[in-house]
């Protein structure tokens, strides 16, 4: 009884955050779009979009350049999953934060590291690449490695490596093993991080703005488009709800992928094995993801953070500590911004990470009522939307709801970890749900037969893998909400500046200082972000000893 | 001041982001009148006004500052604002036409212009482009750089310019493009990625302000004939919780001290043609005399559907 | 009182697999019960209806004169049923060292360290892997995974424990220790508990009497040193191995052994026990 | 050709556990050796090394002539490897079912499917699961999970099995008749195994000889059929067990049982055999 009043509580506390904090914002802005002024349900505008041309031109080139990213970020992050986390080699943590650095870039700076790259006076100029959709997609696999790395990377590193030795010692070759026995247990984490990729490209704003060829654009930017430049609710709204099918049906399309696939494994303390030279291929592949893919950009952006008017130096590391800006004589200062992105994120990582452990162990229960089981389901795909939805949809829903509702909320900066959280929650549940659902319900048995109580199993039992997993997860979810950007620019005080916001400020000005000092500030955030990601990897249950 | 009759202390203003004071200033108004300004900045000036509409019912500033030339019309017709009541001054010179209640006070000023790289034209031994015509001539092929005009308000004051002051614009964008011309993203995309003078760009001629050389040190000045007005605005609320408060901030933003403030502040000119210009603006930076100067009836009334129409030809040129 | 007393259970897997078909079963307060039965027979399917890990389609479990489960009430969830079961494959917890997997019971129970402390370090004594306290439980052989799995339950002393083949993966004669053992401990605290072997003989030395699990129904055997070899039927006595007299053909000599069928299963001797084709009667003993 | 040389292996886990000090062992084609040891010996390690899932940090392994370990050679990966074995815990693979388990090494060895197909269904048969071939191996009992893993090796048809305690989860009757079963394949299939088990009858039942892992070695034995009991030191001869005679001290007599304490352990007989305190000769027989 009083278990299920306990998931029941659970179930409503996540469900009322979501409500006020998701649903509410962009059902306003929704139910806006598709009313006419005197409130009445119009749906014209769904039929004069949905027949035009560039409509379908529109998803056309958003379903193929996310689709690319998606796979790129695949077959570069598994072979990462698999170097990072389930091999050892002197290094290993360093270069593990390196790669999740990109996590936490404003994707206008990278789009800028991108441009030095691939401009035509870069060093990879001579590929053509700058301007096209391939610029694009490399950006989105620049982003995505490591997120595919680490929630793949999370739940192999806990599989029982005596099933390999299985197959192996059945005449099994290592890529067979890999392929038929590895890969199915994995599947269910590679669903789910392929998913948020694809959503996450699927929703790429300034990437494609900065790096596309010009064309027609993908839903995202023909929401910002419609929203900023027309304030054309209506038409935004059919787009945002394209984006939500889009949403829904990727979110399908991998539940389907990891039902069928999710089994219990024996989960283990995490195994690894010193780098062999039977690893060459995952070794060679990751490397130059790593140094390629994701080092280079970055090591670019490093470099032109450290010109100077006479070669290279610390000055704008320098103007970052004792100017605000050219152009900027009051206001923020670099070092304040970031005071206050740590401390936002701080907030927006404990708000994240209740409501994300809540909600994956309610999706993650065994139930037997079918009603239940479809409830669960429906939950899960809920969840996702928040990142299928456009951030301006977000930030104006903010504003015509809650904002709306009591101004002083928004003032009192309360809003703005509220809305990170609620950005960053679809990657945090989707990072813990593989690992929840492989626990075998088994240990549960074993441990409630010793006389443990629901809570004592889930404390004992579940606690050890969801503490991993949230050391992981907690990592991630700081460096989202510190490079969180969206929906931050509509809700942070002017008085109350975040890093990136403060970053994006500097490259609205001319003057040489302030693109070196925006810069510099994109790379503190990034060695910011990299120091909370290193810190999450600590977190892990040590083998309790007896005492 | 009265610590239980909060709201009237209180002047909460909507900005746009690039608002910027000095803290002594701040510190001295809130001083001298005994309120507290608070204020919150939701984006660009378009932003503003999107989030005033969006609000409309339910207001929650007193004041907004931020207003431009091309978002001005929109605004006053949402009948949102008040009478300002504000002794103007010279600033009168840049009021809005169609603005005959007194409801939005100019605040600033500057120009969009093309700016080039000196020392590009220099080396290659070209003549630098003088007019908005001669940017289509092929001897410039691929050599400028504008913005989007849809998500960007330089690009937008460029292709109002260009709707103004060429009678077909849709050919005059069309040859533009034919000739090279790259639409970017955005401003700082534009400028720190393609532009020669500030990045391993490509392109010796962007679009940006009449202000951006005073940051350059001479490296790059503008073309004066492809310059076009921009002028920002304040205004009270209809539904001000403190009207009073409102008044006495667009004061203060028409006072000396922060007119001066503006160049350092906001890159943008003063309306008070008595204050002077820091040295590098005077140097560098003069607005052009006679900018091409759009009715802003026309814009307000045709903004969306040049966008449109920009943005079909610009789809098909690809 | 009787300890556990199961009532025309009826148990079908939601694979349509019909396991227990109307089992009824009584165990005295402090007795030991040993259960055998053939390979997928449902000896663990039972165990794991008692401690309350299955619910029945039908019937009824009660346990220490509490009913946890009846056909119209919601059954007794696992941790309130005073028993414990050893898993038939150990399931020991992971993240957990041996002596901290054997004080997991302890702990939910809430006793003070020091005593959890004494305990876990006897129970780990009594199964012989004192010397393995620190280890993870990874790094155990199969024998002494088992172990830690029967430590973990004996040490909590509840009313009922269910052990599951608990010494299948043992020596010989760390298994015979083990077996008396076992019975000294139950004995002596008074514990009643249902064991599930394999090995009739474990069976008749820890168990005070004997059922077979067959058909989906339990059959008492009655108490083990009375078992009365001709009444039993052919698979039962199979089960029981060395009891009574069969008779059959030898279909195979080889050097070293004799294979006679004998009512369609095989019996194998050590040595030449006579020619392909003879009838030869063969004495099984205990 | 031996189908197996095992020579002065050692191997320490990492944690500092020397489990293997020297190991010797030989295993002539078409052999099975029988392989007894006390529980934690190091009797599943020997295997592992065996297979190439645990690398030796000295000596030499040679399999159907093949040197697959050697002090400064790389080590040959498993699937390479002549060879392959039943785990004890049957580390079946979650994702599949039954058949497609026992299919694994079919069609890792890239068997056509029709082939397969017939060869996985003797395999069931044998193991007499056939029925349960399309379940998933999450839903099988225990001893059903371990004819599984049985199945699964025996059906690929290696030089070399090694067998883990293949048997240990099944009742009397099936274990009798699948040892046989087993011997019969392999015999016929000309397979050489390692049959690692803890019950002395099934090693001389399936076993041509018998060898004991011992404080890190293995001891040879000899012919199963030629096990002279005399020779044997009393910690093997506890790992036969029947065989020899042993004395001890009666230390506990209660209606159902006899305890007699020998040489610090225990053995169990049924019925009154005397009193407390009594020195006894219990003869023990095979
Ligand atoms: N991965 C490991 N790391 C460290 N020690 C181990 C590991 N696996 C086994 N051991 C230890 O090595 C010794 C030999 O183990 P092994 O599994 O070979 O024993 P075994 O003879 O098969 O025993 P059993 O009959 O109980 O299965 C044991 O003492 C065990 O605790
Ligand atoms: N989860 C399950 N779903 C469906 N059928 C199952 C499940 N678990 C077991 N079974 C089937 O139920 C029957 C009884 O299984 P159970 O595990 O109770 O057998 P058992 O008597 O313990 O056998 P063993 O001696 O082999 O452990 C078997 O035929 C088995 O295949
Ligand atoms: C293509 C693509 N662009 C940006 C990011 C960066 N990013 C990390 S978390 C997050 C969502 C909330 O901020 C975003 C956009 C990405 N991963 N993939
Ligand atoms: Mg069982
Ligand atoms: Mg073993």
């Amino acid at each position: 009884m009083l278990t299920r009043f306990g998931w029941g509580a659970a179930l409503a506390v996540v469900l009322t955050f979501l409500t006020i904090f998701f649903a509410w914002p962009v059902g306003a802005m929704l139910v806006r779009g598709i009313t006419d002024d005197a409130g009445n349900l119009n749906l014209n505008t769904f039929g004069d979009v949905l027949t035009t041309g560039r409509t379908w031109a529109i998803v056309g080139h958003t379903l193929t350049m996310a689709s690319l990213g998606t796979l790129g970020s695949v077959l570069f992050g598994i072979p990462a999953a698999y170097i990072l986390y389930r091999t050892d080699f002197v290094g290993r943590n360093v270069l593990r934060s390196v790669t999740l650095i990109p996590f936490v870039l404003p994707t206008v700076v990278v789009g800028v590291a991108f441009r030095a790259l691939l401009g035509t006076n870069g060093p990879l100029g001579f590929l053509g690449l700058d301007q096209t959709t391939w610029a694009v997609v490399a950006a989105m696999v620049f982003f995505n490695i490591s997120l595919i790395a680490r929630q793949v990377g999370g739940l192999w590193q806990m599989l029982d490596p005596r099933t390999v030795e299985a197959a192996r010692s059945l005449g099994a070759s290592r890529a067979r093993a890999f392929c038929t026995i590895t890969l199915p247990a994995l599947t269910p984490a590679i669903g789910a991080s392929a998913g948020l990729v694809f959503l996450y490209c699927s929703t790429a704003y300034s990437l494609v703005r900065t790096l596309g060829s010009p064309g027609v654009g993908t839903l995202e930017t023909e929401v910002f488009r419609q929203t900023q430049a027309f304030l054309d609710l209506r038409t935004a709204a059919v787009f945002s709800a394209l984006q939500v099918v889009f949403v829904l049906a990727s979110v399908w399309l991998t539940q389907r992928l990891s039902h069928r696939t999710t089994t219990a494994l024996r989960l283990q303390q995490p195994r690894r094995q010193k780098l062999s030279r039977a690893d060459w291929l995952p070794l060679t592949i990751t490397l130059f993801a790593v140094i390629v893919i994701i080092l280079w950009p970055m090591v670019t952006l490093l470099e032109r953070s450290l010109a100077t008017d006479d070669g290279y130096g610390l000055d704008n590391y320098r103007l970052l500590l004792t100017s605000p800006g050219t152009g900027f004589a009051g206001g923020t200062t670099a070092a304040q911004a970031l005071e206050h992105s740590v401390k936002i994120a701080l907030d927006a990582t404990v708000i994240t990470l209740v409501a994300a452990i809540l909600l994956s162990l309610v999706i993650t229960r065994q139930v037997k009522h079918p009603g239940l089981a479809r409830g669960q389901r429906l939950l899960d795909t809920f969840i996702m939307l928040p990142m299928g939805v456009s951030s301006v949809t977000i930030g104006f829903g903010f504003l015509v709801s809650l904002h709306a509702w009591n101004p002083s909320l928004s003032q009192s900066g309360m809003l703005v970890p509220l809305a990170q959280a609620v950005v960053a929650l679809p990657l945090v549940v989707r990072s813990l749900i593989p690992v929840l659902a492989a626990v075998d319900p088994k240990q549960r048995q074993a441990a409630a037969v010793l006389g443990a109580s629901p809570a004592r199993v889930l404390a004992t039992i579940d606690g050890p893998y969801i503490l991993r997993a949230v050391g992981l997860a907690a990592g991630l979810s700081f460096s989202v909400s510190l490079g969180e950007f969206g929906a931050t620019s509509f809700l942070a005080s002017p008085e109350y500046q975040t890093l990136p916001i403060y970053i994006v400020r500097l490259l609205g000005r001319p003057g040489a200082d302030n693109f070196g000092m925006a810069l510099a500030a994109a790379v503190v955030l990034g060695i910011v972000a990299s120091i909370a990601l290193l810190l999450g990897e600590r977190i892990r249950p040590r083998l309790r000893r007896f005492t | 001041p009265d610590a239980t009759d909060d709201a009237s202390q209180t002047v909460t203003v909507m900005t746009h982001d690039s608002f910027n004071v000095p803290e002594e200033l701040v510190t001295a108004f809130e001083e001298d009148t005994g309120y507290t300004i608070t204020t919150t900045s939701p984006g660009d000036a378009g932003a503003v006004l999107n989030q005033l509409i969006l609000q409309q019912d339910n207001p929650t500033v007193d004041a907004v500052y931020g207003i431009d030339n091309y978002s001005a019309p929109t605004l006053l017709e949402e009948n949102m604002l008040t009478t300002h009541d504000v002794e103007l001054g010279g600033a009168a010179d840049y009021t809005v036409g169609t603005d005959t209640d007194g409801h939005l006070a100019p605040i600033d000023r500057g120009q969009v212009c093309v700016n080039m790289d000196n020392a590009w034209f220099e080396d290659a031994d070209l003549a630098p482009p003088e007019t908005l015509a001669d940017l289509t001539d092929p001897a410039y092929e691929g050599l400028f750089v504008t913005t989007d005009p849809t998500v960007s308000s330089p690009g937008l004051a460029f292709l109002v310019a260009t709707a103004t002051a060429q009678d077909d614009w849709q050919g005059y964008w069309q040859d533009l493009l034919d000739n090279g011309a790259k639409v970017a993203s955005s401003w700082s995309d534009a400028y720190y990625s393609d532009f020669t003078s500030t990045s391993d760009g490509e392109y010796p001629l962007v679009l940006s302000y009449s202000s951006s050389p005073s940051a350059e040190e001479g490296r790059t000045s503008t073309i004066t004939a492809t310059c076009t007005d921009q002028v920002e605005y304040a205004g009270v609320l209809e539904e001000a919780a403190n009207p009073e408060g409102a008044k006495a901030f667009i004061e203060f933003l028409l006072s000396t001290e922060f007119q001066a403030s503006l160049p350092e502040e906001m890159f943008m000119y003063p309306v008070d043609d008595d204050v002077e210009l820091p040295g590098e603006w005077e140097q560098y930076a003069q607005l052009a005399d006679d900018p091409i100067s759009a009715d802003l009836t026309v814009v307000s009334e045709n903004r969306d559907a040049w966008l449109n129409e920009w943005t079909e030809l610009y789809e098909n040129a690809n | 009182m009787n300890a556990i007393e199961v009532t025309n259970v009826h148990l079908t897997y939601p694979n349509g697999n019909r396991v227990l078909t109307g089992v009824d079963l009584e165990l005295a307060d402090g007795e030991i019960l040993g259960v055998l039965g053939a390979s997928g027979s449902g000896k663990s399917t039972l165990l794991r209806v008692i401690a309350g890990l299955q619910h029945p389609q039908r019937g009824t479990v009660t346990i220490a004169g509490k009913t946890t489960d009846d056909d119209d009430r919601r059954p007794t969830p696992p941790h309130l049923r005073d028993c414990t079961m050893v898993f038939q494959d150990a399931q020991l917890f992971p993240h957990r060292t041996v002596a901290d997997n054997v004080a997991y019971g302890l702990e939910a129970a809430k006793v003070p360290a020091v005593e959890r402390r004494r305990r876990v370090a006897d129970a780990l004594d009594m199964v012989q892997i004192s010397e393995l306290a620190d280890r993870a439980v990874t790094e155990l052989s199969g024998g002494q995974a088992q172990r830690v799995a029967l430590a973990r339950c004996l040490v909590i002393n509840p009313s009922v424990i269910l052990f599951d083949e608990p010494l299948s993966a043992l020596d010989r004669g760390l298994r015979q220790r083990l077996a008396v053992d076992i019975r000294r401990v139950v004995k002596e605290t008074g514990t009643s508990a249902i064991y599930v072997t394999h090995d009739p003989s474990e069976a008749s030395t820890l168990a005070d009497r004997i059922a077979v699990v067959e058909n989906g129904t339990v059959l008492d055997l009655g108490p083990s040193n009375q078992l009365d070899p001709s009444q039993l039927s052919d698979s039962v006595a199979s089960l029981l191995g060395d009891v009574g007299e069969v008779s059959g053909v030898v279909t195979a000599v080889t050097e070293d052994s004799t294979t006679v069928e004998v009512v369609d299963r095989y019996i194998v001797l050590a040595g030449r026990q006579g020619s392909v084709g003879d009838t030869v009667t063969v004495k099984l003993t205990r």
